[in-house]
Order: structure tokens, then C-alpha cells, then sequence
């Protein structure tokens, strides 16, 4: 097994392209090396993105955040610029594993382990965020709900990596929120998670807002038909019950050790109410 | 003999009772301590495990010849190394072991019958070439249905684990073999007449997963094999005692060729008091003829070591108006795992323990399904038994309208009370501690909506045993203190306190540690909360040896009859008509002159400890439930428990806080979950979910003390106990909070979601 | 005369029988009189069983002595966690 | 493959190894520096008694590569004590009897060091949730946390 820690992209894509067998890309390495201590992988090349400045690097950029694929956790909740514009996708990815897995977990190696339960990636969806995809055949902006296409499957294609994500500028008038809902109050996988993210004009009215759903189905889902349920209403309880309709609606989740279909499906509304009024009342703040 | 001794009060207490540092704790804080997979040899090799993909399947056959050819492979291991043993009870230690079923259990021979069974073992040079050994290992087997659930394995027509099992305890005898490995009953008074006394009767039936104990450190061991056939060990174990009278009885060697160390224990709870890995490694080390170590990953740990049982079980109970009880009937099937021998004969004794009940009966089923192999944790059986009767008690009193401490008052075991098992109770301490929990704040504060407040008791009978100690006082007056059973919680402590006040020496003047099997006689396991009961009676069995020892070399010395000497605060001195003759000596003044007096000077506890008390506790707790996750919050906890004397007030109050959180985490999240392939899919620790930090209070500890009149300071063991009243109290609190009687644990998210929704429906 | 209660499973050996009078000294005695009446029961006694004397429980205690108004219970040992 | 040649700092000392690419870091301290302070008990980052700081940062050593760490500074249990004198968390520990068996408490310390040189203050709750990576099944917490904040209350008076 090889390990090598390019300075580069340009050569990170050289390595994974030139790839014999299966290469892996690590960047925090908290599912990667689980995976290759249960035997469940055996890539023969490791390319640890680490030392290559654009996935190492938080900085505004446009008006909006460029943040490195493989930046910590624990690095973004340090940020108090970033947690002011973006809480939501702070929090979600604080939410992943304990304080030493902070210390490590990327938002980069978060989609990229392709889990419909990543706690990132609903967040990063609802925030509007892009992926800078870099490969043999250059650099392309993919929006993060078009990157994970299933469980364990990517859109990405042989060479390719996650170099960093693109926040879009944060209006005033607008916040995101995340939660999820897990067995005990830490270390779980999520059995499902809700990030929303939204504005409001000055009247308070949602002008815009996007809903997205984790691990209640094969991949995290952007969903439309909630957002639309709460645009043009002031988070009213009935918005609100539109809004857990509409989450539910398009749950199609599973049976698992973690939770059960109708379990997740109930917990989904719940959580996008809660979750949008918290969104809501950040809103109001700026 | 225990025995002989006499009662707390003549003795001088300085020590006992107080918040030492324990003597081993610099190391444990340092990172020092050597724990099971902290020991290493020159030339060690790597030991490495075979284990079955299938729940349930004939070994048609095993080749192993290309592993062996595979360079770095130094042994390989199958059932055709391990010679078969018959099926008998035979006693090992103080444990009834059917050997039988051991050498099956360490490695399948006719059949695997549980996911993670072991088939095969390596010793390889590195860790890469062991693995890859084993995927050359190639084993054919006849995969067969499996059967998971303890009802569907006692179902006729169930897949049948061993075709040579047949109920014992019934009678006529059985003609076919089933799951169904014994029927147990206990019975007194008239069960049908006293249900006919009744005013109100409650039945009900509750289930119980498997839950693991769930130790942070996996099992590890260190075996060594010598060309002369001598045998040396070091690995992590609840008893090196018992280690070694299984890897001798196993491998066929003599007893005194077998030394064994035990390691610093990094948890057990019962679940280290048998041997996986040992017999293996001993194996290996004898064929590779280096020394082999082997460490379980944690996917082994929660495949192939014990949990304990799941269960099915039953209770009826009926009670007069004024709350009286008159009649318990109860039935319980525990599940065994692959091998017979669940807890479920302490389940029968301990269910209705701790109630004075004129007419009771308890029956009994242990039963096997292709699981491992259940082992003991903490209090063997009866937090299951109990939980069901703590949940109906809880029932009753609600029927009744009775308080229910009030009615466990008004129903408590005393001294003198007829335990539901024969016997009559000594001074017990059932009933302080259900006033010590009414007197606190936390029963009368008021709660919210949607919070819940539950009560439960609970009883273990705790054990003595077989049991050594050697105490040496050394040239300056310093002591050596040696012990035969680990000490996982903070042993050494405790007898170095006892020491010090028996011999009159400054605590940090005795040196404690755990000597192997070729330094004492033999010592049952650290278990039944044991070992600081039996320990410190050999200690104070081994300081009076010392003590009259000083007292015949003092009346030589002085030319004075001996009964003219006593010892006193830590000194021989002169009394009575001698009391001039000469100036008292201390233990140290003694130790200067011990060559020129006899030689050193020592005492040797070997007892077998008999009066160990039991203990009784009721734990008290407050949940939230939020009634759109249906999680549940423990908001407060507070528990009382006898513990006879406090010998370390804080590593008691350690052993009650560390039961009650196991204890949440069985009533709330902890499950072995098991996929319709028989497969086990959650064993790890992200999703075999043990409680964090995060989701406990503060569990605000009560030390009652009611001594135990046969123990020289009046301890009774008090490990057990504290597992026992969580599961009840916390349905009992949910209960209160929500008005939904849950009887199926763990009492998860979903579970309790899905018993809210189903109630608003009937509402609507 | 002590008074000797065969407690659960036992008593089905016994036929049914569960009680005792006997004229024994120590928990040696008890059981060779009771193997006496009732062979079955010898290989179940020396598979180790526990004997409360006068409520109080031993475990392989043979030689603990009875007294002639003891109440003696045979019950199944007892390992523990 | 060759091995890979590391150099890193580990608790202040220069030292050097080879490792292979699947060993971790706890692999290479464990079994080729004979740091055995550090606990292996998951391999999955889920117990936390493998927990060490990398430049400064807490992490399971067991979800980092021993390749990873070429001139970075590692501090393991082993680098806690200043010589004769244990860490204010670790006299805590002794003194409230924060440990039973033990396993768990060189993982606890290092965490719980870690959290207060970020926070000299910080309340229950913020102990419960930066140790809820380190898993106890003896103590059921509570000595723990509260050998903490009394370490942290010792630390602040100075």
C-alpha cells in the first residue's frame, strides 16, 4: 500500500489518475482508516491531501467562504467569522463523532465517504454550496447535491478529488440551522438529520429558502416541495405543519439497527420544524 | 477459619472507613500500568483467530495445510489439537464447568453455532502474515438455519443446537433433544390459595436484549511454552486461578507446570471470568515453541465474548387492599447463548428476594440459540428477573394507590423475613435504604409535564470463596501485602488499609500487589463482589498471625510470659505485673531484631470465606421524554445501597455510580441486534450504544451501613447490587411521566415514539 | 433432630420429598444421611451446592458443624459477575 | 514497499521510526516506541482511550497514520507529568477516584487537558460533551467530571 502527500493538486490528480489498482484520497482519514482496519478496502494507493494549500485554507472569498476539503472541524468552529454567516453548516459538521474525531473530520471526507447520513452534507445542500472538482480534464463547480449520486457512489469520476466547497455570499436577513436526531446525546450516526437554510424580507416573510434531508434515503436529499412550503409565510404553525408534511412526503428511508421507516419519517417533520425555526429566528437577528 | 473471627468492635479502625489514594493509582494516572496487551517477549509471535461467517453450520471439513506452508506462519491450531472432554459437571474453582462445552466454545468441533465462533488459530511472524494465514485457511461447512430468539428456540420444530441436548428438570424425561437445557423452580406456601387471597393481581410479560458488559479493554493474552512443557501466562482475567485450571484441564498439563500473571484488569463485570483466548495461545506457544500473544479487535469482543442473557419473562403478583403482598408467581427464559448455563437459576432466587411473600413460585428455562455463549455480569440473572417484579410492584402500588416506597415498605425482607429461595434473612438493609431514598430532596421536588419520576429495589446475595494472603514485614518494619485476586476496582487499597490498621502501620508503609499462581495457594475469581469482603478477612487473618507471632518472640526477649504481652496501636508491650520490665516495641522495632528473634516475620491468610452478607439497594430516578422523538432524558438520579461497612467510601461510591449507568444504558439504548441471517450487525461501539458523558447526571450515591455481623468490619460485597433496581426505576419513571407501561427493553427512541403515536390513535 | 429443606430442583430427585429431620453434626453428615435415603441425590450434593445454616449461606463447607434445632437449605450455588 | 522513515517530536523528545502505510499512529507508539500509555480498545475512534494531541489538537492516535505525522509534535499520556510532579488533572483524578480499572483515564486526561488549556472555566456541560469520546463503563462519570472541574477550579487559582 502506497502513501504519498502530494504539495499539489496538479499532482494529487497525476497520482489518482495514474492509480494501478484502487486509490484512496485521505483527508481527516476518520472513515478511511476504520475502513482499512476492518479490511473492508485495500487501495493500493493513499493520497493524503493535507498538504496542499487550497484544501488546507478557510477564506472569503466573492463576497462568500472558500473552504478547503480537507479543513477540521474543529478548525471551522474556530472561525467566528464563518460561524456568524454560515452557524448551520458549523454545527453540522461539529456534529460529526466526538471532539477527538473533530480534531480530524473534513467536510471533504464527509460527502466524500458517500453516507446518506453525513451530517455535512444536508447542511452544505441547503446552504447552496458548490464543490471545486478538480481532475485529469481541469476544474469544474459541482453543486454538493449533485456529488453523491448513492450509498458509497460519487459523480466523480477516475483522477478526480474534492479540492474545496464554495459558500455562497450570506445576505442579510437570511441564517441556516441543522439538527439530527441520534439515540444518545453523542457519537451516533445520524438517524436523521434537517438543514435549512433561509431569508427574509423586511416584514419577516421568507422570501427564499432550501430544505434538505439526511438518512432517510438512499442519499441526502434536497427537498423543494418543503422549501416552497414555508416561502412567503412567517414560519406560522401552519407553514410549519405544511413544511413537516412535505419532509415526510419525501422520505423514502429503511429499516436498520438505527432506526425504523416510520421512525425516520416521523422524526424528518419534526426536526424540519424545529430546525426552521431556529433558521427563522437567526434570520430575524440579522 | 473466617469463622473465628470476631466482631468490628475491638478492633482498631484508623484507616477503614476513609478516602485514601489508592497505591496504584500514580501508575494508572501516568500511563505506567500494564494492562492485558501492554506485555511483550523477545520473539514473540502473533496470534490470530479464525472465526465462523455462518450463525449456525456443520464443519464439513478444515484444511490448513496451505496456511502452514505460507512463510512466517510459525503454528496453526484446530479442534484436532484439543483433545475432547467429557460432558460433566465438574468443579472448577468454585464453578461447575462442563468442559464439554468449553473446548467447543474455544473452538468449534462438530458444528459452529454463532457468528464469530472460533474454527481455527494462527501464529504468524507479523500481524499481515497471520491475517493472510487465515484467508488460506480453507473450512467447508454445511451452513444450517439458524435461531436467534429465545421463544422461537424453544418453539417444537425449532432448529436443534445440539443433537444430544434433553431437558433436565422434567419429568417424564424427554425422548427428543431440544433448546430447552433445564427446567429450574423454586416454590413455598401455596401459590393458588394465596392469588385467591388477592384483592388486586397484576400480570404482565417483559423482554430483555442481550446486553455486553462492555469492558474498554479487549481480551489479551501472553503465552509462553517452554521445551521442558512449563507454561507461562500474562493476560487480563477476573481470576489467573481459574485461567490456569482451564488451560491445565484443556491442554492436559499439570496444574503447578501452568504460572499465571494476572495483568492490570482494564474492566470485567463478569465478563472476564472465563477463557477464549488463553487455551489458544498456550497452544500455539507449545507447537511454535515461541511465545504468542493475541489480542481481540472489539468486533470479537462483542462476536464471540459473552454477553448476558436475553430474556423472556413473566410475573403475576396479587396484593390485599392494605397493599399486602399474598401471592408471586413468576417464569423466565433466559436465553444461554450456544452453550447451556444462562444465569437463570440465580434469576428464579433472586426475582421476588427481596419481598417477604407467603406463597411464591418461580420456574426457570435456560435455553440455548446461536448466540455466544453467555458469561456473567455484575449480579448474574437478576436485573432481569428483578425488572420485571420491580415494574409490577410499581403497577401494583399504583393500582392501590399506595406510594411506592410506602408499599415496598410495607412488603420489605427484614432480619428474620423467609427469603422466596429457603433461608431466613440476617440484618438486612432493604428497609433503610428505601427510607434513606424517601428522605431525600429529590423524592418530593416537583416535576414538569412530560417528566417522570420511578422507584425500584434491588438484591444480590454476594459471595466468599477460597482466598489468600500473604503479609511480610519487611527489615524496615515496611509491609509487603500480597493478594491472589485482581483488582479491578480498587482492592489493593482496601487491604492495605485493613493491613495497616490491623498491624498499627502507617497506610503508605504497606505495599499491596497481586501475586501469581506459583506465589499463593489457590484464590477463587474477582466476582460475586467478593474480593474486598474475603480479602480483608485473610488479612486480618494473616495480621493476627503477625501479631501473636510478635508477642512470643517480645516474651523471649523480655523473659516475660507470654500473657503478660499484648499488642496494641501498632506495639508489643509488657502488661500486668511486666508492665515495667520493659518499653513497648513497634512493628518496626520488632523487624530491626526478626533475625535475631525466629527469623522474618510473617502471617498467611487461607480461608474460605463463608458469611458473606447480602445487599440490598433502591435506586430513585427523574426522565424527560420528549414526546415528538419519544428520547428519554434521565434528568437526576440518586440511589442508596447497604454496604455493610464502607471499608473506601469512594470506590463504594464508585461501584454504585458505575452499576446504575450500566444499568441506563440497558434500559435505554444497549441491544445486541441481530439481521434475519443471524449475523450480529452492530458490534462496535458506534452502534452497540453505551452511555457517554453526555447522557448521565450526577448519580448522587447513598452509603447506608448495616454491618455484616460475620465479617470482622462488617462489609458485605457491594459491586453487584447497583445493576439490579436501573431498568425498573427507569421504566417505573417513564411510566409516571407518560402513563405507558413499557415491558420491552431497551426502552429506545423508536419503541417509546411508536407507544405514544399508537395511544393518540385509540385516543382519536 | 436438624431440619433439612431441599430447595428447587432437588426435591424432584427425592420424589417430591423436600423436608428432613435428621440427627446430623455437620454439613458431611447431612448429605451422606441424605445420600442414604436417596442415592440419586449423592452425585448432585458432591456437583457442589450451597447449605444455609440457620440462614446463614456456605459454600463447600463440609465440615461446618449443625446443630440438632439448625434448619438447614440445600440450594444451587452461587457464582456472581 | 519500503517502510516509511518518520521523524516527529513526541512529549518534547526528538524521535524516528519506520512504519508501514496501514500502521497507525497508536500502532507505532504502542509496539515500536513502547509508549504503551495510550489504550487500543476500538480501532474505530469511538472510546477515545487512545487519545493524544497532534500539534496541539486532540485526536484518537488510532485514526491517524504513523505516516501522517513526519514533524509534528505528539503528547501522550507519558509527557502529562512534569517530572516529580503529576498534572493538577492528574492529582485530581487520585484524589476524587476518578479511575476504577483504569483503562479509560490515560484518555481521559489527555482530553480533559486539552479542554482546559482552550477553557480554564467551562461548565458541566461542556465537560460532559468534550469527554463524551472517551468512553468509561466502571465510573459511570461522575468522579470523573467532577475531578475535572475541581482541577480546572485548582488550575485557575493557580
Amino acid at each position: 500500500m502506497r502513501y504519498q502527500a502530494p504539495e499539489s493538486l496538479d499532482a494529487a490528480v497525476a497520482l489518482l489518475a495514474g492509480a494501478q489498482g484502487e486509490a484512496r484520497v485521505l483527508a481527516g482519514g476518520t472513515d478511511l482508516l476504520v475502513q482499512l482496519r476492518a479490511d473492508l478496502v485495500d487501495p493500493e494507493l493513499i493520497v493524503d491531501i493535507k498538504k496542499i494549500r487550497e484544501a488546507r485554507t478557510v477564506a472569503e472569498e466573492r463576497g462568500g467562504w472558500r473552504i478547503g476539503a480537507a479543513v477540521t472541524g474543529a478548525e471551522l468552529k474556530e472561525n467566528t467569522r464563518l460561524k456568524q454567516d454560515w452557524p448551520g453548516v458549523v454545527e453540522a459538521a461539529n456534529l460529526i463523532g466526538s471532539t477527538q474525531i473533530q480534531g480530524r473530520a473534513t467536510l471533504g471526507g464527509n460527502l466524500c465517504n458517500g453516507s446518506p447520513a453525513a451530517d455535512s452534507v444536508p447542511a452544505l445542500i441547503a446552504a447552496g454550496a458548490t464543490a471545486a472538482v478538480v481532475g485529469p480534464r481541469g476544474r469544474r463547480d459541482v453543486p454538493v447535491e449533485d456529488v453523491m449520486i448513492g450509498p458509497r457512489k460519487l459523480s466523480l469520476t477516475k483522477g478526480e478529488l474534492i479540492a474545496s466547497f464554495f459558500l455562497p455570499p450570506r445576505g442579510r436577513g437570511a441564517a441556516d440551522a441543522y439538527l439530527r436526531f441520534i439515540p444518545r446525546t453523542e457519537m451516533d450516526i445520524a438517524v436523521v438529520g434537517v438543514g435549512i437554510n433561509l431569508a427574509l424580507d423586511g416584514a419577516g416573510t421568507i422570501t427564499t429558502a432550501r430544505v434538505s434531508l439526511g438518512a432517510v434515503a438512499e442519499k441526502v436529499l434536497l427537498v423543494p416541495e418543503a422549501a416552497q412550503a414555508i416561502v412567503g409565510s412567517r414560519l406560522d404553525d401552519a407553514a410549519q405543519e405544511r413544511l413537516a408534511a412535505q419532509a415526510r412526503r419525501a422520505c423514502r428511508p429503511i429499516d436498520d439497527k438505527r432506526g425504523t421507516i416510520d421512525f425516520r419519517i416521523d422524526v424528518a417533520g419534526v426536526l424540519a420544524r424545529r430546525v426552521a425555526s431556529i433558521a427563522y429566528e437567526r434570520a430575524r437577528l440579522r | 477459619m473466617a469463622t473465628m473471627l470476631t466482631t468490628a468492635t475491638d478492633l482498631p479502625q484508623t484507616y477503614v472507613g476513609t478516602r485514601t489514594v489508592r497505591p496504584d493509582g500514580v501508575d494508572k494516572v501516568t500511563g505506567r500500568a500494564r494492562f492485558g496487551a501492554d506485555f511483550n517477549l523477545p520473539g514473540q509471535l502473533v496470534g490470530r483467530v479464525l472465526r465462523s461467517p455462518h450463525a449456525h453450520a456443520r464443519i464439513v471439513s478444515i484444511d490448513t495445510s496451505k496456511a502452514e506452508k505460507l512463510p512466517g506462519v510459525k503454528a496453526v491450531v484446530t479442534r484436532d489439537d484439543f483433545a475432547d472432554q467429557p460432558s460433566e459437571f465438574i468443579p472448577a474453582g468454585e464453578m461447575m464447568i462442563n468442559y464439554r462445552d468449553m473446548v467447543r466454545n474455544i473452538l468449534a468441533r462438530e458444528k459452529v453455532l454463532y457468528e464469530g465462533h472460533a474454527v481455527a488459530a494462527v501464529a504468524a511472524t507479523s500481524v499481515a502474515i497471520a491475517k493472510r494465514a487465515l484467508k488460506l485457511i480453507e473450512v467447508e461447512y454445511e451452513v444450517l438455519p439458524p435461531v436467534i430468539d429465545v421463544m422461537d428456540a424453544m418453539k417444537p420444530g425449532a432448529p436443534v443446537l445440539h443433537e444430544d441436548l434433553f431437558t433436565v428438570g422434567v419429568e417424564p424425561k424427554p425422548d427428543k433433544p431440544s433448546n430447552i437445557a433445564k427446567r429450574v423452580e423454586i416454590a413455598q406456601g401455596d401459590i393458588d390459595a394465596g392469588f385467591s387471597k388477592a384483592d388486586v393481581i397484576v400480570e404482565r410479560e417483559f423482554k430483555t436484549q442481550p446486553v455486553h458488559q462492555g469492558y474498554i479493554e479487549p481480551h489479551a493474552t501472553l503465552a509462553s511454552v517452554s521445551e521442558d512443557g512449563s507454561a507461562e501466562v500474562w493476560c487480563t482475567t477476573q481470576g489467573h486461578f481459574i485461567v490456569r485450571a482451564h488451560c491445565a484441564r484443556l491442554l492436559g498439563m499439570d496444574i503447578g507446570k501452568v504460572r499465571v500473571t494476572a495483568s492490570e484488569i482494564g474492566g470485567g463485570f463478569g465478563g472476564k471470568t472465563v477463557v477464549y483466548l488463553e487455551p489458544l495461545a498456550v497452544a500455539l506457544s507449545k507447537k511454535a515453541k515461541r511465545p504468542v500473544k493475541m489480542v481481540m479487535s472489539r468486533e470479537e469482543v462483542f462476536k464471540a465474548s459473552g454477553p448476558t442473557s436475553g430474556a423472556h419473562v413473566k410475573v403475576k403478583m396479587g396484593a390485599t387492599k392494605g397493599g399486602r403482598f399474598v401471592a408471586a408467581y413468576a417464569e423466565l427464559r433466559y436465553q444461554a447463548g450456544a452453550f447451556q448455563g444462562s444465569p437463570v437459576q440465580p434469576g428464579v432466587m433472586c426475582a421476588f428476594a427481596p419481598y417477604d411473600i407467603d406463597n411464591v413460585k418461580v420456574i426457570g428455562y435456560d435455553v440455548v440459540s446461536n448466540r455466544p455463549k453467555v458469561a456473567a455480569y455484575r449480579a448474574p440473572g437478576a436485573p432481569i428477573s428483578e425488572f420485571a417484579v420491580e415494574s409490577v410492584v410499581d403497577e401494583l402500588a399504583k393500582k392501590l394507590d399506595i406510594d411506592p416506597v410506602e408499599l415496598r415498605l410495607q412488603n420489605a425482607a427484614r432480619e428474620g423475613t423467609k427469603a422466596a429461595y429457603g433461608p431466613k434473612f440476617g440484618p438486612i438493609g432493604l428497609i433503610d435504604t428505601l427510607h434513606a431514598v424517601r428522605k431525600t430532596d429529590h423524592y418530593t421536588t416537583p416535576l414538569e409535564d412530560w417528566q417522570g419520576r420511578g422507584v425500584a429495589s434491588g438484591f444480590w446475595f454476594n459471595i466468599g470463596g477460597e482466598t489468600c494472603v500473604s503479609l511480610t514485614v519487611n527489615e524496615d518494619g515496611t509491609v509487603s501485602l500480597m493478594a491472589g485476586t485482581p483488582d479491578i476496582g480498587g482492592l489493593r487499597a482496601s487491604l492495605a488499609m485493613v493491613a495497616a490498621d490491623e498491624l498499627g502501620v502507617p497506610y503508605d508503609k504497606v505495599r499491596p500487589i497481586i501475586g501469581d499462581t506459583g506465589s499463593l495457594g489457590f484464590n477463587f475469581l474477582t466476582g460475586g463482589s467478593r474480593s474486598a469482603f474475603s480479602g480483608s478477612m485473610a488479612v486480618v487473618e494473616a495480621a493476627r498471625q503477625i501479631k501473636a507471632d510478635l508477642c512470643r518472640r517480645a516474651a523471649k526477649l523480655w523473659e516475660v510470659p507470654v500473657d503478660q504481652i499484648e499488642f496494641e496501636g501498632g506495639s508489643v508491650r509488657p502488661v500486668g505485673d511486666a508492665a515495667t520490665k520493659a518499653k513497648p516495641m513497634s512493628v518496626a522495632d520488632m523487624a530491626k531484631v526478626a533475625g535475631k528473634t525466629g527469623g522474618p516475620i510473617g502471617g498467611y491468610g487461607r480461608i474460605n470465606a463463608q458469611g458473606a452478607g447480602p445487599s440490598f439497594g433502591t435506586h430513585l430516578v427523574d426522565v424527560a421524554v420528549d414526546p415528538e422523538t419519544g428520547r428519554v432524558t434521565v434528568l437526576r438520579y440518586t440511589m442508596a445501597q447497604d454496604a455493610g461497612r464502607a471499608v473506601h467510601p469512594s470506590y463504594v461510591e464508585g461501584q454504585y455510580q458505575g452499576g446504575a449507568a450500566q444499568g441506563i444504558g440497558w434500559a435505554l439504548n444497549e441491544e445486541y441486534i441481530y439481521g434475519p441471517d443471524g449475523k450480529l450487525q452492530n458490534a462496535g461501539f458506534l452502534d452497540y450504544r453505551m452511555p457517554v458523558a453526555s447522557d448521565v447526571p450526577m448519580i448522587d450515591a447513598i452509603i447506608v451501613e448495616v454491618p455484616n455481623p460475620r465479617h470482622p468490619y462488617g462489609v458485605r460485597g457491594v459491586g453487584e447490587t447497583p445493576i439490579v433496581p436501573p431498568m425498573a426505576a427507569i421504566a417505573n419513571a417513564i411510566e409516571n411521566a407518560t402513563g405507558i407501561r413499557f415491558t420491552d427493553l431497551p426502552m429506545s427512541p423508536p419503541k417509546v415514539l411508536k407507544a405514544l403515536k399508537e395511544r393518540c390513535r385509540n385516543k382519536v | 433432630m436438624a431440619r433439612v429443606v431441599l430447595v428447587g430442583n432437588l426435591a424432584q430427585i427425592t420424589g417430591g420429598v423436600a423436608e428432613f429431620d435428621l440427627d446430623a453434626t455437620s454439613v458431611k453428615r447431612v448429605f451422606a444421611l441424605l445420600a442414604e435415603r436417596h442415592p440419586a441425590l449423592a452425585r448432585h450434593l458432591e456437583e457442589g451446592v450451597a447449605v444455609a445454616i440457620d440462614g446463614q449461606i456456605y459454600q463447600d463447607a463440609l465440615l461446618e458443624p449443625v446443630a440438632p434445632d439448625s434448619e438447614v437449605f440445600i440450594i444451587p450455588q452461587i457464582a456472581g459477575g | 514497499m519500503a517502510k516509511h522513515h518518520v521523524a516527529a517530536q513526541v512529549n518534547g523528545d526528538e524521535v524516528e521510526f519506520l512504519c508501514e502505510t496501514e500502521e497507525t499512529l497508536l500502532d507505532v507508539l504502542r509496539d515500536t516506541l513502547n509508549l504503551t500509555g495510550s489504550k487500543e480498545g476500538c480501532s474505530s475512534g469511538d472510546c477515545g482511550a487512545c487519545s493524544i494531541t497532534l500539534d496541539g489538537r486532540l485526536v484518537c492516535s488510532c485514526l491517524v497514520l504513523g505516516c501522517e505525522v513526519g514533524g509534528r509534535r505528539i503528547e501522550t499520556i507519558e509527557g502529562m507529568a512534569r517530572g516529580e510532579t503529576l498534572h493538577p488533572l492528574q492529582q485530581k483524578f487520585l484524589e476524587h477516584a476518578a479511575l476504577q480499572c483504569g483503562i479509560c483515564t490515560p484518555g481521559f486526561l489527555v482530553a480533559s487537558k486539552a479542554l482546559l488549556e482552550r477553557d480554564r472555566d467551562p461548565t458541566e456541560t461542556e465537560i460532559r460533551y468534550w469527554l463524551a469520546g472517551n468512553l468509561c463503563r466502571c465510573t459511570g462519570y461522575d468522579k470523573i467530571i467532577k475531578a475535572v472541574m475541581d482541577a480546572a477550579a485548582k488550575m485557575r487559582r493557580g
